[in-house]
């Protein structure tokens, strides 16, 4: 465990959870669409998220690893909006 | 608590306020441009505090530089997909086929 | 506030697979998988794996999203079908089904947590003699120090892999991602993007590589960063499919493997064991080897996400 | 309840939900996410396993989870060739069995 104080482990762990509950009540964007865009960019509200989250995850549990885990994560962040813009949409909007 | 640690406090949670206010607007926006311009602003704003208050807690300058870098990654991507999504959106619905910048 | 944030995590991950599973667009499964492979590193992270939490966003982020988007893409019907509707086993089967293999899952993870923990497992005399393999991480000592044989035996299915998906390719133009809509430019900001990403990811790549020694990372963790560069290349046209394998690409493919067991085979030689490393060389050979096995698995995966015998470099 | 049976219970449940949608659910892609959803219940119970004594973890399966998350996705990208070969030669994207 961390030598900081043990309030200041238990903060970053509270926040780390708040987080975490943002992240899940963005899945409702998901499920209601409309559009496969609006999904897609609920998806990438998560990615930016979980980042927040290792972040704090790194610092509470005295993983210092986690830190690179955060950075893999944003470098590779724009690979998925690529890849969804190659996806040719039918004229209705389709695609959910 | 020393000042360093009341900082870094408040910082967090001014992140998590912002985290909030993009969830906020994704539930809540009526429109997919208006979602997007929430999201990739005010989560990224509350990454950055999040960084902030995390590299006031560090204990070395390299941790610091790191959560600076991913900060700065994050922009970057952000501003890609944004970019992407949005051009993509409005091809979709068959609007502005404008000439190019 | 460990275990409410654990709670929170596992019932988030649950929430999602059951969404994957049981919601009705295919799009939102695929999007709510790709979510769920964020969940996963996350979980990685709170069970101190560090590893496997690189790993995942890895591959989750940069090839399983890919991969999917595209096969979706590829398996998108001209007109909008119909639901397919449930399938030939009625609902109520599937559902005992599910619960069974639930309870018989639980059942022996209960059996097995409560086991008395046994005095000396592998993982415990792999921590002890960590000093022999030649390293300081405890992953990457057992990866390629004591359990080789399943790492060398895992870039051959690599390997089978890719050229299974070779017999059963499709022609070069509708492969991979297809070909890019008609009639649209580049967006502005890819170029931007690729030049600060692209060197960055081959940094990122390399550093991993090298604390694979004494820290989280090691020849998978770089080896899916640099697949995962390739998968944007290939998105973006840099890297075009071709329908040959080029010398070089064909080194590449077997060069890892055929390192690693000229090396290990001569230590069935100069050390005690087939797949064991003479004491004074193991760090310099795992070095190499890992080397080796990064780009032994980082070409495989991107070939596989190209659909493509190759791949050639286009500038723009 | 300890962190490792917590995860145990999730990886069962997860396991259960990947055994449903393999069998519920008929169309190709949704088959190979549920094969992989079943996959990741695998890993979660290895690596949840692999820290049942508290102050200790095991890296053997660890390692394994390693070589296991490479593998699945190199098998899910065969599988989906496969899947888009079946779907370009018949024009199903379900396998003729599962008709009504």
């Amino acid at each position: 465990m961390s030598h900081r104080g043990y309030a200041v482990e238990t903060l970053n762990l509270a926040v780390a959870a708040f987080l975490l509950l943002n992240l899940l009540a963005g899945l409702g964007r998901v499920h209601r669409g409309p559009g496969a865009a609006d999904r897609m960019l609920a998806a990438l509200l998560f990615g930016t998220t979980t980042v927040a989250v290792l972040l704090l995850l790194a610092e509470a549990m005295a993983l210092p690893a986690l830190r690179d885990v955060a950075l893999l994560l944003v470098l590779l962040a724009a690979i998925l909006a690529v890849a969804f813009t190659r996806i040719p949409r039918r004229p209705d909007g389709a695609g959910r | 608590m020393t000042l360093a640690e009341l900082l870094s406090t408040g910082l967090l949670g001014l992140g998590a306020a912002f985290f909030l206010t993009g969830t906020v607007g994704l539930l809540r926006f009526p429109s997919t441009f208006a979602r997007l311009h929430a999201l990739t602003k005010a989560d990224n704003l509350g990454l950055g505090c999040v960084a902030l208050g995390l590299a006031l807690q560090a204990d070395s300058g390299w941790v610091a530089a790191k959560l600076a870098l991913v900060w700065g990654l994050a922009l970057v991507a952000a501003t890609a997909s944004a970019h992407l999504l949005a051009r993509c959106i409005l091809r979709e619905r068959g609007g502005t086929r404008r000439t190019p910048p | 506030m460990g275990l409410a944030f654990d709670l929170l995590l596992a019932g988030g991950l649950l929430g999602l697979a059951l969404q994957v599973v049981a919601s009705r667009g295919l799009f939102r499964s695929v999007v709510l998988f790709i979510a769920l492979g964020l969940l996963m590193a996350l979980a990685w992270a709170r069970l101190a794996a560090p590893d496997l939490a690189l790993a995942e966003a890895a591959i989750g982020a940069g090839l399983t999203g890919a991969l999917l988007l595209s096969a979706y893409r590829a398996l998108q019907p001209a007109e909008e079908a119909a639901d397919p509707g449930p399938a030939a086993l009625p609902r109520w089967g599937a559902l005992a089904a599910a619960v069974l293999s639930g309870a018989l899952v639980a059942a022996l993870g209960w059996a097995a947590l409560g086991l008395e923990a046994p005095a000396a497992s592998a993982g415990r005399e792999a921590l002890a003699r960590l000093g022999e393999s030649g390293v300081k991480s405890p992953l990457t000592g057992v990866l390629l120090g004591f359990r080789a044989i399943d790492t060398l035996a895992e870039v051959v299915v690599l390997l089978v892999a890719f050229l299974g998906a070779r017999v059963v390719a499709e022609p070069l133009q509708r492969a991979g991602p297809g070909p890019s809509a008609p009639g649209s430019g580049e967006p502005v900001l890819t170029a931007p993007l690729l030049r600060l990403v692209v060197p960055m990811g081959v940094i990122v790549a390399g550093y991993l590589l090298w604390s694979g020694g004494h820290q989280p990372g090691g020849a998978f963790q770089a080896g899916a960063v640099l697949a995962a560069l390739g998968v944007l290349l290939r998105l973006t046209g840099r890297l075009q499919p071709a329908a040959a394998t080029s010398p070089a690409e064909r080194l590449a493919l077997v060069g890892g493997i055929v390192l690693f067991s000229a090396i290990g085979l001569a230590g069935a030689g100069t050390a005690s064991a087939v797949l064991a490393y003479p004491e004074a060389w193991a760090y310099p050979l795992i070095l190499a080897i890992e080397t080796g096995l990064a780009v032994a698995i980082a070409l495989p995966l991107t070939l596989l996400f190209s659909g493509s015998a190759g791949l050639r470099w286009r500038e723009r | 309840m300890t962190q490792a049976g917590l995860y145990t219970l999730a990886a069962s449940a997860l396991a259960g939900i990947g055994v449903y949608g393999l069998l519920a659910r008929r169309h190709l892609l949704r088959r190979i996410l549920a094969v992989n959803l079943l996959g990741n219940a695998v890993f979660l119970l290895l690596v949840a396993f692999a820290r049942r004594q508290p102050g200790y973890v095991d890296p053997v399966p660890h390692a394994m989870v390693l070589t296991g998350i490479v593998v699945a996705v190199s098998a899910t990208a065969f599988a989906l060739a496969l899947a888009r070969r079946y779907y370009a030669e018949t024009g199903l994207d379900h396998l003729p069995e599962d008709e009504g």
